[in-house]
């Protein structure tokens, strides 16, 4: 593996007061050789992204390295000037960022930005600038180098975006690549061209890489070492095969154990039950008016999709971002007016019905939505929130309290929390709060619209089961939207996927994946990071370490 | 975490008591209101008392007597007692002007930002006509034509001052339609007035309460810079920049006559703008900037 | 400044028209003053007519004047002046259509015809023992061709007369520069070649702003300097502050002919109580101090025929009240009071006539403005002043306002009957007596209320040399360096 | 990016012909125009004979539409106070306000584009605050209180300054900053806020890890794109400025285009009136739309 590029002894971060805790990151040691991954993983907060930063000595103002030592090539960074990290930045190490969207300078063309750093570095001349320029642009295959070499960021893709970011990081062949979670934001298929980029440059420049990540699939996918933080400590690290299959600290255990199985519930019996949702092409045209900025143009983000959803049924919607699947969802309850079709509940068209029956219509089928911080207001008490929907169909608002303490206990929280305010929970706990409302009407449909993406794994975990609990117990039918196909697998007995505003498969869950018939669907398996690793049994392994 | 963390309200509050800025310019508003609303128990004389033969008396501080603390002006009325009266005056002015802005501009951004599409076209039109037409010239020439009676004045600063009300709000509400809790909330069967009522508004009330104050300001600035002008609230009613236009004729030789009532309008409009931002940082203090 | 042989002079209000049979505004008269010669002027001393740009005049009867021109004097451009520009002035701006701004200064012209070269008749419509200040005053001599070749408007952009100094720029609502005439001929007593090479006239609104530019240097003269404003300049030395006496008053019109349809100063009583209400020698001492003087007559003393033997009232707020009470308004009644200018002054009278009931509520308005209520019969009660256009004779002030016409407060035929005979007879002890009966008659009635003359207020560098008038017309010719 | 452009024109006309129509109805509002341009000694049918001179007995839109179609060719009429066409009047004073707007706005820009700037490398810092103090401060001065004092103190204790009008440059000077200084503030304010958001983004972080100088972070990536706002707020303020240059030059005896809107207002000069409130506003959305393609240029987005 050659020799150590990057070596933290001891590090800590302090917190400003007033923090979660004192240390951002604590007595963190750990290196990096040559042509070496290491991944570090943990759940949100616990001080990834703050230990990258670290060794960029691009810490935010706020925090500040409180002891140890960052060891690059042999020079301790903490005790470098800021001239001598500019110098290191960009041309001996570098360092690509989770957001592609907003890494980029949108007033200047990415040409003009990438050309930056050999102007930073190098006095070459502008031609040859531009011929590097345009090389590393053919380096990480992006088409028509000259094209995008004049584009501005915002006429490219995320993806594309993000390879302008690694075209930077590897205009000067830095010996350190850092990588604060590079594909977070990237649907599964441009990952996996990133990660195998990644992997290429270790073998090809020798570079070492420092991956910042949450995701065990990916950590599966390209990891030659990984390191696992909690609360800012590193609580273990070894290989990537150790960890990932013999892992001995019970919080690397409590984060694998949380990774939703590849394998669906085979079990679950073919459902004849009457059918409660009859959706029959609907379809969403979005018109984007013309004058401000663009030729006014249609967006036709919802082709006529149709399907139909049983009692006791869940159907998984699956697809990558931008596929359509809010789209589908928000036409269907119509909190977007759908261009066409139907939508039929209890022998009622949702989509032609006048404003005052959609109201009643309404109360048949709910929503959970993506963002638990966005989903409840935060001007008002959970108790208010919750008896919303009941008080509006005209049940007497102390009837409707009590109702409210009831479902509030089924999702596994104390009455008390009825007279608290949303800003008073955590993400997981909202999560469960955005249930009980959505519960409260008694509805026979609940839709969950991405409803545990924003989630850690191990929260994500408790609220995936407690759906699948109540759904049983109340017979409930569920409208389950994921971009995770793993997830999806999980929960669903039927799916559905979806690609560019169509759906291209569908059908039973287990022989989607297994048998994928439609070549998206396909690529979209293929493209899953971590399919060479399955999650370990463990139970299995001798008892965990503290 | 969770138990220990508090209710909204209590958080502003806990920020505001903490907030230096928030309680200096509360003191001194609060202090400006008082002597407002007990201006009659406070005022040493009548306001509108004229002494000719006590003209143009100097303040204590420029060789004056006790009789008249801050001097008197042109007509030998005690300028304290004005300055007293005078606050009534300003801070009506301000209050109310705004107040009709306010609720003009909010019912417009709010309306354009919740609905969207054409309703949003039209509002935007019209914000920008009202910005295209230059306030002090338009309230000049309103003014002028309909006469400068305390009402007139302050209703047509509050029919001109909209716009920023309507801008911010706008852009807000936007913000807060695009919210899970909006969608969730027409799931659940509200109407919409209920929805703008109860999710809405209370979401954008720390703008509004921030453009209220500078609105504010800047209403007493103008009605000043009216009055400057002889096209504001008519004599003798005191407003403060009444005063200060009346005091500018002796300005280079009995310059008290405007320093009295300009550091006074400076220390309410200074206290109400740095109120409004303190407001901001207690509300929303991720919004700050 | 003395060095650059430059006076620089600051007015409050701009030239609104230069040319002067179009502005009734005391800033224009000014300008013509500069730039025209007057046909005749009265010797202040006698009171007797001179010749200034005519060489003589003459009453060939009550109905015609005659007015000889003198021989070389020439307009700016140049061109002789001869009996034709002063045909084509009379005519061309007596006549309705062309629509002069004060009709009054010319309506009792009938026409003008020529006699010679120099030579020519003024035929008036009916005796006017006025006439001749009229001319003096208002009616400058316009170079006919020119006038007729560039119009009215081109006129106005760049006059040209015979006087003292000529135009050098307008600058329109700025101010105007004016540079001596160098062919201006010194011929016959009055005619005397301006002192100082340049005058540069700027409007500054703001008094404080004049008075900061006095005090940096960048001004020179100054006047309407408010009474509190020139007694601090006074105090601070080296300033020369002259007050001077003016034709204009000041007067509190009430309608008593009830033509505004409000009641209460129909009633004689009523408007003593007005009288007796305000204490015209506080507010007097107070705004406009000591050399202003009170006035009984609603006329400036210095007009001829102006009598101040008539009723008076003092001040007797008791007495007031009482005759309120007597007229049947006990607890007194609220009026619009309108007024213009002089705001202490007005406030402080407001406040008077609060003090006895009569709740006046004062409202500012532009002299234009009110005026216009007035002919609409919008005004039962104003605080006004009134100048007469420097004329210094009662049928410039009295007269014009008791007229029966339909600015007439009063209306009392035998009021503008008496007014008439006075305005109309040539006679002066005769005209003296008319007047008289007439201001007795306003007197007695409490028609109005008579308050006092305006002085003026002058302010002059140091080094500059200058002795107002009481017409209130400032003379830049007559300015010199000390 | 003409399209872009195009749109915002359609919008400004709109608004233009908007204003007209307000500005025409505002002077309608005030009754009889004849009788205020008659004046003093009119008689009836002296305002009889105006009214039909001026066509003032014709049906409003009919006048609407024909003082618009004058208008357009640069004819507003006669001022009754003044006596001379409407658009001599106000082509002779907008230099003076012109360059007083553009002097103002430049300062405002100057101060206010720097203070923001400082105050936002070093947030909550003493010269933040001292910076916010003073756009506070700032915005809390009546502008005539403060032009009045700068008077006392520059033109007549200290002689430096003229205390009026605008023979020589120096005459600039005192109005100038009276007048920017409101405008001051804002401009602060917003370029402070937009460079503390810029500086915090991602793409300066990914600049500074890219080993780019500090100094070229804040002026190329940084500034360009917090001044963005700034360009609209500016246009925004520079048509605020045509107004309140009103106050300024009455306090400063400049004779610019405020003054005389003051002086029309006073003395009842309706056509003046009118032709000044529509100019006011076309200056307006000129200079937003100016702003629009300065938009437009400095961020490709806008372009399209
Ligand atoms: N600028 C800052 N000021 C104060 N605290 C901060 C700042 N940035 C991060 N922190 C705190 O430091 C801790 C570690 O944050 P860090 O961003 O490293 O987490 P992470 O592991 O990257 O999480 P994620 O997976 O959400 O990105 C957290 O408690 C966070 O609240
Ligand atoms: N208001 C809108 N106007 C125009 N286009 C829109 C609008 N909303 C969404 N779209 C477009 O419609 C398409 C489908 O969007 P949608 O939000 O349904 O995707 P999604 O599958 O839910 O993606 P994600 O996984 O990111 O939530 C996208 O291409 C999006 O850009
Ligand atoms: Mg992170
Ligand atoms: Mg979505």
């Amino acid at each position: 593996m050659g020799d150590t590029i990057l070596t933290i002894r001891g590090l800590t971060v302090d917190l400003p007061k007033g923090g979660d805790r004192a240390h951002a990151v604590q007595d963190l040691s750990l290196t990096v050789g040559a042509g070496e991954i290491v991944c570090i993983v943990g759940e949100s907060g616990s001080g990834k992204s703050i230990t990258s930063f670290a060794t960029m000595a691009l810490l935010p103002r706020a925090l500040n390295v409180s002891s140890g030592e960052i060891l690059f090539e042999g020079q301790d960074i903490t005790k470098m000037s800021e001239a001598g990290h500019a110098k290191l930045r960009g041309s001996r190490m570098a360092m690509i960022f989770q957001e592609p969207m907003t890494a980029l300078n949108p007033c200047y063309t990415v040409g003009d930005q990438i050309e930056e750093v050999f102007q930073a570095h190098t006095n070459m001349p502008k031609a040859e600038r531009k011929s590097r320029t345009l090389a590393l642009l053919e380096e990480v295959r992006m088409p028509d180098p000259p094209r995008i070499y004049a584009s501005f960021p915002h006429q490219l893709s995320g993806g594309q975006r993000q390879r302008i970011v690694i075209a930077m990081a590897l205009a000067l062949n830095p010996s350190l690549l850092i990588a604060d979670e590079p594909t977070t934001a990237l649907d599964v298929t441009t990952q996996a061209q990133i990660l195998a980029m990644f992997r290429t440059l270790r073998k090809t420049k020798g570079a070492g890489i420092m991956l910042v990540t949450h995701d065990f699939d990916v950590v599966a996918e390209v990891a030659d070492k990984v390191v696992v933080m909690q609360h800012g400590c590193v609580v273990e690290q070894g290989t990537a095969e150790e960890v990932l299959n013999r892992p001995r600290h019970a919080y690397t255990r409590q984060l694998i154990d949380a990774v939703p199985g590849r394998k669906a519930d085979a079990a679950r019996s073919e459902n004849r039950n009457p059918v409660v949702l009859a959706v029959d092409g609907l379809e969403k045209i979005y018109r984007v008016p013309a004058g401000f900025g663009r030729p006014g143009r249609e967006v036709h983000a919802l082709k006529p999709a149709s399907f139909e959803l049983r009692r006791g049924e869940t159907l998984g919607i699956v697809g990558e971002s931008g596929s359509g699947k809010s789209t589908l969802v928000r036409a269907m309850l119509r909190l977007i007016e759908p261009s066409a079709g139907k939508i039929i509940v209890d022998g009622h068209d949702i989509a032609r019905a006048p404003y005052s029956q959609l109201r009643m219509l309404r109360r048949d089928i709910q929503i959970v939505f993506q963002d638990p911080y966005g989903s409840l207001n935060p001007r008002r008490t959970i108790g208010d929130q919750l008896v919303e929907g009941p008080v509006n169909f005209g049940v007497p608002r102390r009837e409707a309290m009590e109702k409210a303490r009831e479902l509030v206990r089924i999702v596994r929280l104390d009455d008390e929390v009825l007279n608290r305010y949303p800003n008073q929970f955590s993400g997981g706990q909202r999560q469960r709060l955005c249930i009980a409302r959505a519960l409260m009407v008694e509805p026979k449909i609940l839709v969950a619209d991405e409803a545990v993406s924003a989630l850690d794994v191990s929260v994500q975990k408790e609220v995936l089961r407690l759906l699948a609990e109540i759904r049983d117990r109340m017979g409930l039918s569920m409208l389950f939207i994921t971009h995770d196909l793993r997830v999806a697998a999980q929960v669903s007995d039927n799916v559905i996927v979806m690609s560019k505003g169509e759906i291209v498969e569908r059908g039973a869950i287990a022989s989607v994946f297994h048998n994928p018939q439609h070549p998206y669907t396909r690529q979209l398996l293929e493209a899953m990071p971590g399919q060479g690793w399955e999650v370990p049994d463990l139970s299995t392994l001798p008892p965990a370490d503290a | 975490m969770t138990t220990a963390t508090l209710s909204p309200g209590r958080q502003m509050l806990k920020r505001a008591r903490h907030h230096r800025g928030f309680i200096l310019s509360g003191t001194v508003l609060g202090l400006i209101v008082l002597i407002a609303i007990f201006a009659p128990l406070l005022a040493p004389y009548d306001p509108y008392k004229q002494t000719l033969v006590a003209r143009l008396r100097p303040p204590v501080w420029l060789g004056g007597t006790w009789q008249y603390p801050f001097g008197t002006d042109a007509l030998g009325r005690d300028m304290l007692s004005r300055l007293i009266y005078g606050a009534r005056v300003s801070l009506m002015i301000g209050l109310i002007a705004a107040g009709v802005s306010a609720v003009i501009g909010t019912v417009l951004g709010v309306a354009a930002g919740y609905f969207g599409g054409k309703v949003d076209r039209v509002v935007m039109f019209l914000i920008n006509v009202r910005l295209a037409m230059p306030v002090i010239l338009v309230a000049l020439a309103a003014v002028s034509l309909l006469g400068g009676s305390v009402i007139i004045v302050t209703m047509v600063m509050g029919l001109l001052l909209w716009d920023r009300f309507a801008v911010v709000l706008r852009a807000a509400t936007m913000q807060v339609r695009s919210m899970e809790y909006i969608a969730a909330a027409e799931m659940l069967g509200a109407r919409q007035s209920r929805i703008l009522w109860k999710d809405v508004l209370p979401n954008v009330m720390s703008h509004l309460i921030v453009i209220l104050t500078l609105e504010m300001a800047h209403a007493i600035i103008l009605e000043a810079g009216l009055s400057f002008l002889g096209l504001g609230v008519q004599p003798p009613t005191a407003s403060w920049g009444l005063m200060i236009s009346e005091g500018k004729e002796m300005l280079l030789f009995d310059s008290w006559l405007i320093m009295v009532p300009g550091i006074a309008l400076f220390v309410l409009v200074f206290a109400i703008n740095m109120f409004g931002d303190a407001i901001r940082d207690v509300t929303a203090p991720e919004g700050r900037n | 400044d003395k060095a650059d042989d430059t006076v620089r002079v600051a007015f409050a209000k701009d030239l609104d028209n230069a040319d002067a049979y179009f502005s009734s505004a005391r800033e224009t008269t000014i300008f013509q003053f500069s730039i025209h010669d007057r046909l005749v002027e009265r010797d202040p001393e006698t009171g007797e007519w001179v010749g200034v740009l005519a060489e003589s005049v003459e009453w060939i009867d009550d109905l015609t004047l005659e007015f000889k021109m003198r021989e070389g004097v020439t307009f700016h451009d140049g061109k002789q002046v001869t009996a034709d520009d002063g045909v084509f002035t009379f005519n061309h701006f007596s006549d309705p259509a062309t629509g002069v701004a004060m009709p009054n200064t010319v309506d009792w012209i009938e026409n003008a015809e020529k006699v010679d070269e120099m030579t020519f008749r003024v035929n008036l419509k009916a005796p006017n023992p006025a006439a001749l200040d009229y001319v003096a005053s208002s009616i400058p001599v316009y170079p006919a061709a020119y006038y007729q070749e560039v119009g009215q408007q081109g006129f106005a952009r760049a006059p040209i007369g015979t006087g003292r100094y000529r135009v050098a720029s307008i600058d329109p609502g700025r101010g105007y520069t004016l540079i001596a005439y160098e062919d201006y001929q010194e011929l016959g007593p009055n005619r005397k070649k301006a002192v100082i090479k340049n005058v540069e006239v700027r409007s500054i609104p703001d008094v404080n702003t004049q008075i900061a530019d006095l005090f940096s240097d960048a001004i020179e003269f100054m006047w309407q300097v408010p009474e509190d404003q020139a007694q601090r300049i006074e105090g601070r030395g080296g300033y020369t502050v002259v007050q001077a006496p003016t034709v204009r008053f000041g007067y509190i019109s009430m309608d008593a002919s009830g033509r505004t349809g409000f009641e209460p100063f129909t009633d004689k009583r009523v408007r003593e109580a007005v009288n007796h209400a305000i204490d015209r020698t506080a507010v007097r001492d107070a705004f406009f101090g000591a050399s202003s003087e009170i006035i009984n007559s609603i006329c400036s003393p210095i007009q001829f025929g102006c009598t101040q033997d008539v009723t008076t009232y003092d001040y007797d707020p008791e007495k007031a009240r009482e005759l309120l009470a007597e007229a049947g308004y006990p607890d007194g009644f609220s009026v619009d009071l309108y007024a213009y200018r002089d705001r202490q002054a007005a406030e402080a009278m407001a406040q008077m006539l609060d003090e006895v009931g009569i709740k006046a509520n004062l409202t500012f308005l532009q002299y234009s403005a009110i005026a216009e209520k007035v002919l609409k019969n919008e005004v039962p009660m104003s605080f006004m002043t009134w100048g007469s256009g420097s004329i210094i004779d009662v049928s410039a002030s009295t007269s014009k306002f008791f007229d029966g016409s339909d600015i007439d407060d009063v209306r009392n035929p035998e009021l503008t009957a008496l007014l008439e005979k006075g305005d109309t007879t040539i006679d002066p002890a005769a005209r003296m007596e008319s007047y008289s009966a007439a201001l007795n008659l306003i007197a007695d009635e409490a028609y109005w209320v008579p308050l006092w003359s305006y002085t003026s207020n002058y302010v002059m560098s140091p080094e500059l040399d200058y002795t107002p008038t009481a017409d209130e017309y400032v003379r830049f010719y007559d300015m010199s360096w000390k | 990016m003409v399209r872009y452009l195009f749109g915002r024109l359609g919008m400004a006309a709109l608004v233009a012909l908007t204003v007209s129509i307000i500005s025409f109805a505002l002077v309608y509002m005030s009754g009889d125009p004849a009788v205020a341009i008659a004046g003093e000694h009119a008689t009836v049918d002296v305002v009889a004979q105006i009214r039909a001179q001026y066509g003032y007995d014709r049906p409003l839109p009919v006048q609407y539409l024909d003082w618009l179609a004058s208008a357009l060719r640069g004819d507003f009429g006669i001022s009754p106070y003044f006596k001379v066409p409407v658009a001599d009047l106000i082509v002779e004073r907008l230099q003076v306000t012109m360059t007083l707007g553009l002097l103002a706005i430049t300062f405002a820009m100057l101060i206010g584009v720097p203070m923001g700037v400082i105050a936002a490398m070093k947030p909550n810092s003493l010269i933040d605050r001292v910076a916010l103090f003073i756009a506070v401060v700032g915005q809390a001065i009546p502008s005539f209180w403060f032009g009045l004092l700068l008077i006392v103190f520059f033109a007549v204790n200290l002689g430096w300054l003229p205390a009026s009008g605008v023979a020589s440059w120096q005459g600039y000077v005192l109005p100038t900053i009276v007048l920017g200084y409101y405008a001051t503030p804002a401009i602060m304010r917003l370029t402070r806020a937009g460079m503390i958001e810029v500086l915090s983004s991602d793409y300066i972080r990914t600049a500074r890890a890219k080993g780019v100088a500090p100094s070229k972070i804040l002026f190329k990536h940084a500034l360009r794109n917090a001044v963005i706002p700034v360009v609209s707020l500016a246009a925004v303020q520079m048509g605020f400025m045509l107004g309140g240059s009103i106050v300024t030059e009455s306090v400063f005896a400049l004779h610019g285009a405020g003054y005389l809107a003051w002086q029309s207002i006073s003395r009842n000069d309706l056509p003046t009136m009118q032709a000044l409130i529509l100019i006011f506003s076309l200056f307006y959305i000129f200079f937003t739309f100016l702003s629009d393609v300065l938009n437009a240029w400095l961020d490709p987005r806008l372009r399209g």
